[in-house]
């Protein structure tokens, strides 16, 4: 069966808020990016769109209606995956493997600036008859699950807050990113605790942006490409939406979804195979048990190897070496094309100040954040 | 020509279609997929893949509901993703799970679709006010029946088509309907009664349109290897099609769905069907209005431009014709909810086939069979086609 | 790239609009009965699953795990213990409350699951705290998640 | 629907009975408001709209004049590199005459909305808008041509329904 390769990137944003484009110019400028990257025809040589969205996020009913004409794919084979953009990776990676199709675009973008009611969107997700009633701010989960993580693993609040400084000073490096900052670790363990012990400055930002990634099989790729990106393995899960019954510590579906991600790509010991990882850090504790449920290292581990500097760009194991989504911002559901983005540009040596050196296997994860327990890992590699 | 590995429908199933129903939209999605999984003679645990169809959040009322939806689904520590391509979702999702399965990732794949129509209150028709350009098209005051209205006029000039003619279909699913248990809607009436049937949006009437309903539907897709162990009579999905049009509606002819047709030719290429009519047995053609069964015969190259009410007065549409389309009752009288009643279509191609369709089952011996289903601003197609 | 590019910064439109629409959800075959048992009896239940034995609160129609169906259904006190907990100082809108409200995971004795609620009567929490539900007077109670008014530190 | 099956589930209620809470229910409505950028080629349609004109985009590649404008031409996937205003006459392509509010009720008075295809646009090429002006609805025809109404200019806000309706004309 057919290897499958990512041969081509483009990306518009991010930015706060970018008043200047509609939600469908926005793509076009991360379409036309991408398949210039590819030096690829969309017209001719796509055999599959898939674009990543949710209906609430851009304030229309089918949302797929308002999608085909500026990727260049009216009248042609294209869908809606309802989440995150790596999910459209796993679903490329399907389709390829079918032998059936060679090409395939995945899309996904926010356009946060257009939501004025983004949190109430976010509660609308909620169970409407166990939860919602309830009312609130929906990042209450999100505060309820850092306390039992910090309380099982021992995991600090310094090293939470950590992550934030680490992840705000990549940023700086890297023009895509909309939050960058030299902020101190006790600017972050001064602000706020919103969410007891979940502080204002551990929680990503919304941004704009746009994500267009072109993938194509093994055959495809070396003729379009001497720098193919190859996916050597996806995994996806999805644990339960009911907030009793999951598990609130270990971050399962990321567990699980990387353990698929492994079986497929052959890897054994991630933290020694696998050179850098970009994940998930919608909040600052996400950053760290998304690490162990990576098996990156064991539960509790996360935060003493941040403390200790290993996952800076220059450390053992970089992590998040793009700024992460609290220094890019909080691309909805082109979250995981943040990651997918910045890996694939890492493993292709062109990140300038940002590169992590002789960086060969790459991990990107998505998380589909509150209230969602779904999770996406794929292994990437720039050797075959 | 196909993908390492086959992919076979070894159980499917179905929940009442109704205007209201007392379960959550979790369980309706459980009462599907555990009867699709009690026929094929399956467990949860043998699943290692999940597939969900469902059309708008704005009908259930739960932003990303696909994620709300998963523990009903079954999709419980499993890969999991939501599929949505507007009213073509049904037909869709098993599309899905073909390359679930044909990629060689799994070897069995659950596909559930589900729609609650109903939580949308007092009328889903809200819902679908949303599906419009809200700067170039809200602001009209745009309704859904308008667009089909406008489509169905379109194709009826264009060929000058009588409403008598498309009444026809609407007559014929309805009556089929009284031989399902789901059926919301069957009845026996008269071309009559619906031409005076109460006008909606001029040439669109009250008996022409299926109703919104409450339902879900599930099928258990499985590779090659466990089809032989689980069954002797699993139906093979041969051939998977799908194609989007422009978001211009107002720019396009609405009198033929292009988009089908692309759909249907890609669905018959991996099929290696050459002569749709001759070689498909059996069709499930999306008729969520009656005049649109007339328009997606047309689009799935089942006869020519134009001729579709022509073979429906001829009686070759009926179960007994030579071309049994909508055997099932179809929309128009079992109901539409939305994604259930795409996947119900495929189900019953797969009951059909397997000549499990009790009092509905055709004559002949069918061994292939198409469905298909329309979706978004008169733009998708999802065609699958489906044999023994 | 588009060949032009609004550099009005005035130039910049913006369309108002909502998806807002009223919505009604059946509590579901599940829901309706436990919902129902504390509107009527003051009584939190749980299932039991025929396979695993386990119970599970709330009950559901059917068991996540394996799909076997609910069928007995059990009284799980009203007293339990805080699995976790978060102090939100801020509402929905980002503004500052008055009076910070804690969430908190419930798990009852014995039981799988448990209630996502509030804690009242007190303004600590800690992981392992005992509670017990504070339902409403009966007649203020409408079969919904707010029939129980929050949970309070039990002695 | 197989005949294997004996049984289907679901429970059916009516409506009645949910609205009147004889079937437990739990209400919402959400917060879900929207502020869309409309971006730079919608944005200069809105802004002509509002001084009585229609503005269209056009692809040097394939020569169509494309209404409503985009940055790029779906056909030919490059961006569009000219604007061309066109007529705000046209031809009925089809038309609808709806007796339903928006709320379902019944309306007295139909409601006719029609796609235009518009003077000067390519073939085909049109905008949906409602038609008045007209005597008995029965008398609409496909193909009829019509005529923007606009709003007097002062009332302009730049929007597409600063054309108030289209009416039919004359040849």
């Amino acid at each position: 069966m057919s290897e499958v390769a990512i041969v081509g990137v483009g990306c518009a944003g991010f930015k706060p808020i970018t008043p200047e484009l509609s939600y469908k110019e926005l793509m076009y400028e991360a379409a036309v990016r991408a398949y210039e990257d590819a030096g690829i025809n969309p017209r001719k040589d796509v055999d599959v769109f898939v674009t990543c969205a949710e209906d609430y996020l851009e304030g229309f009913s089918i949302f797929d209606e308002f999608v085909p004409d500026q990727l260049g794919a009216a009248l042609r084979p294209l869908f809606t995956v309802s989440g995150d953009g790596m999910l459209g990776l796993a679903t490329a990676y399907m389709l390829i493997k079918t032998g059936q199709f060679d090409t395939v675009v995945v899309e996904a973008h926010s356009k946060a600036s257009d939501i004025l009611t983004y949190m109430d969107i976010v509660a609308f997700a909620l169970d409407p008859i166990f939860y919602r009633p309830l009312g609130g701010h929906p990042y209450y989960v999100a505060g309820m699950e850092m306390n039992r993580y910090m309380h099982d693993t021992g995991t600090t609040v310094e090293q939470c807050a950590q992550v934030v400084v680490k992840n705000k000073k990549n940023a700086l490096l890297n023009p895509y990113a909309a939050y960058g900052s030299n902020i101190t670790l006790g600017q972050v363990l001064r602000s706020e605790a919103l969410f007891h012990p979940l502080k204002k400055l551990e929680i990503s930002t919304p941004a704009d942006g746009c994500i267009v990634v072109v993938l194509a099989s093994e055959n495809v790729a070396e003729k379009l490409t001497d720098k193919p990106v190859w996916v050597k393995g996806v995994g996806w899960c999805t644990e339960t939406p009911n907030l009793e019954s999951r598990d609130w510590i270990k971050a399962v579906y990321t567990r699980l979804a990387a353990e698929m991600a492994y079986e497929t790509a052959k890897i054994s010991n991630p933290w020694k195979e696998i050179d850098f990882a970009e994940i998930h850090d919608l909040f600052a504790y996400k950053e760290l048990q998304h690490m162990e449920a990576l098996k990156l290292c064991d539960y509790g581990e996360a935060g003493k190897l941040t403390e200790q500097g290993a996952t800076a760009i220059d450390g053992e194991f970089p992590v998040n070496p793009s700024g992460g989504l609290l220094g890019m911002g909080y691309g909805l559901e082109a979250s995981g094309l943040q990651k997918l983005f910045e890996t694939v540009l890492q493993l292709r040596g062109e990140t300038g100040a940002r590169q992590v050196p002789d960086a060969e296997v790459g991990l990107a994860h998505a998380w589909r954040g509150i209230p969602t327990a779904t999770g996406v890992v794929a292994v990437l590699s720039s050797v075959k | 020509m196909f993908g390492k590995k086959r992919v076979a429908i070894v159980g499917a199933g179905v929940t009442l279609f109704r205007r209201n129903l007392k379960e959550t939209g979790k369980e309706l999605a459980y009462h599907a997929a555990k009867m699709a999984l009690d026929q094929a003679g399956m467990e949860l645990r043998d699943i290692k893949s999940v597939v969900m169809g469902s059309a708008p959040d704005a009908f259930d009322g739960v932003h990303m509901k696909g994620e709300y939806l998963a523990d009903g689904a079954g999709a419980y520590c499993k890969p999991y993703t939501r599929v949505f391509v507007g009213g073509a979702t049904g037909v869709f999702a098993p599309l899905a799970g073909w390359w679930h399965v044909a990629s060689g990732q799994f070897d069995t794949c659950l596909v559930v679709c589900e729609e609650k129509m109903s939580s949308c209150y007092p009328h889903p028709q809200y819902a679908f006010t949303t599906i419009f350009d809200p700067i170039l098209e809200r602001p009209i005051g745009m309704n859904l029946i308008w667009i089909f209205a406008l489509e169905m006029n379109r194709y009826m000039h264009k060929h000058n088509i009588k409403k008598e003619d498309i009444a026809l279909v609407s007559v014929k699913n309805k009556r089929n309907a009284l031989d399902n248990p789901i059926a919301q809607l069957a009845a026996n009436i008269t071309v009559e009664d619906v031409l005076n049937s109460e006008i909606m949006a001029w040439p669109v009437q009250r008996l022409d349109v299926s109703p919104t309903s409450d339902g879900a539907a599930a099928a258990v897709l499985v590779s090659e290897d466990i089809a032989k162990e689980v069954t002797d009579n699993p139906v093979w999905i041969d051939g998977v099609g799908w194609c989007i049009d422009s978001t211009h509606w107002t720019d396009r002819d609405l009198y033929y769905p292009d988009y089908v047709e692309y759909a249907a030719r890609m669905a018959y290429k991996m099929a290696g069907i050459k002569n749709p009519p001759k070689e498909i047995d059996v069709a499930e053609p999306y008729d969520p209005f009656d005049y649109k069964e007339l328009h997606h015969m047309e689009g799935l190259l089942l006869c020519k431009k134009g001729e579709a009410p022509k073979l429906t007065r001829e009686g070759v549409t009926q179960r007994d014709g030579d071309l049994p389309t909508c055997p099932s009752g179809g929309l128009l009288g079992c109901g539409n909810p939305i994604a259930a009643s795409g996947l119900m279509k495929v189900s019953e191609i797969f009951w059909q086939l397997r000549g499990e369709a009790g009092k509905r089952q055709i004559p002949g011996d069918p061994r292939t069979g198409v469905a298909q289903a329309w979706g978004d601003l008169m733009q998708y197609g999802s065609v699958i086609v489906l044999r023994r | 790239m588009s060949l032009e590019k609004i550099t009005n910064p005035f130039g910049t439109r913006h369309w108002i609009g909502h998806m807002e629409a009223d919505y009604l959800y059946t509590l579901g075959i599940a829901g309706e009965r436990f919902f129902k048992e504390i509107k009527e009896n003051g009584r939190i239940m749980g299932a039991k699953c025929p396979k695993c034995g386990l119970v599970f609160v709330p009950p559901r129609l059917y068991c996540e795990k394996c799909f076997a169906k609910f069928e007995e259904w059990v009284d799980v006190g009203k007293r339990g213990e805080v699995y976790t907990y978060t102090i939100a100082t801020v509402d929905i809108e980002g503004k500052k409350l008055e009076k910070p409200e804690i969430y908190a995971l419930i798990r009852f004795d014995g039981t799988q699951g448990g209630l996502i609620h509030k804690i009242g009567e007190t303004d600590k929490a800690y992981i392992g705290m005992k509670v017990e539900a504070v339902l409403k007077p009966p007649s203020k109670r409408k079969a919904s998640i707010n029939d129980i008014a929050y949970f309070k530190p039990a002695k | 629907m197989s005949a294997k099956i004996k049984h289907f589930p679901g429970e059916e209620i009516e409506t009645k009975d949910l609205r009147e809470g004889k079937v437990l229910a739990e209400k919402f409505r959400p917060k879900a408001k929207y502020a869309w950028a409309a971006g730079i080629a919608i944005s200069r349609f809105l802004d002509e709209l509002k001084n009585g004109k229609i503005i269209a985009a056009t692809c040097s590649k394939c020569k169509r004049i494309m209404v409503p404008p985009r940055i790029y031409c779906e056909k030919c996937f490059r961006p569009t590199d000219g604007w061309a205003y066109v007529k705000d006459t046209g031809v009925i392509n089809t038309f609808s005459v709806s007796f339903l509010a928006a709320d379902a009720s019944r309306l007295k008075e139909p409601i006719v909305v029609a796609i235009i295809n518009l003077d000067g646009a390519s073939e085909g090429m049109g905008i949906v808008h409602r038609i008045e002006g007209y005597g008995d609805w029965k008398e609409i025809k496909i193909g009829m041509r019509v005529k923007a109404v606009w709003k007097p200019p002062k009332e302009r806000v730049g929007a597409i329904t600063d054309i108030k309706y289209f009416k039919p004309v004359k040849e």
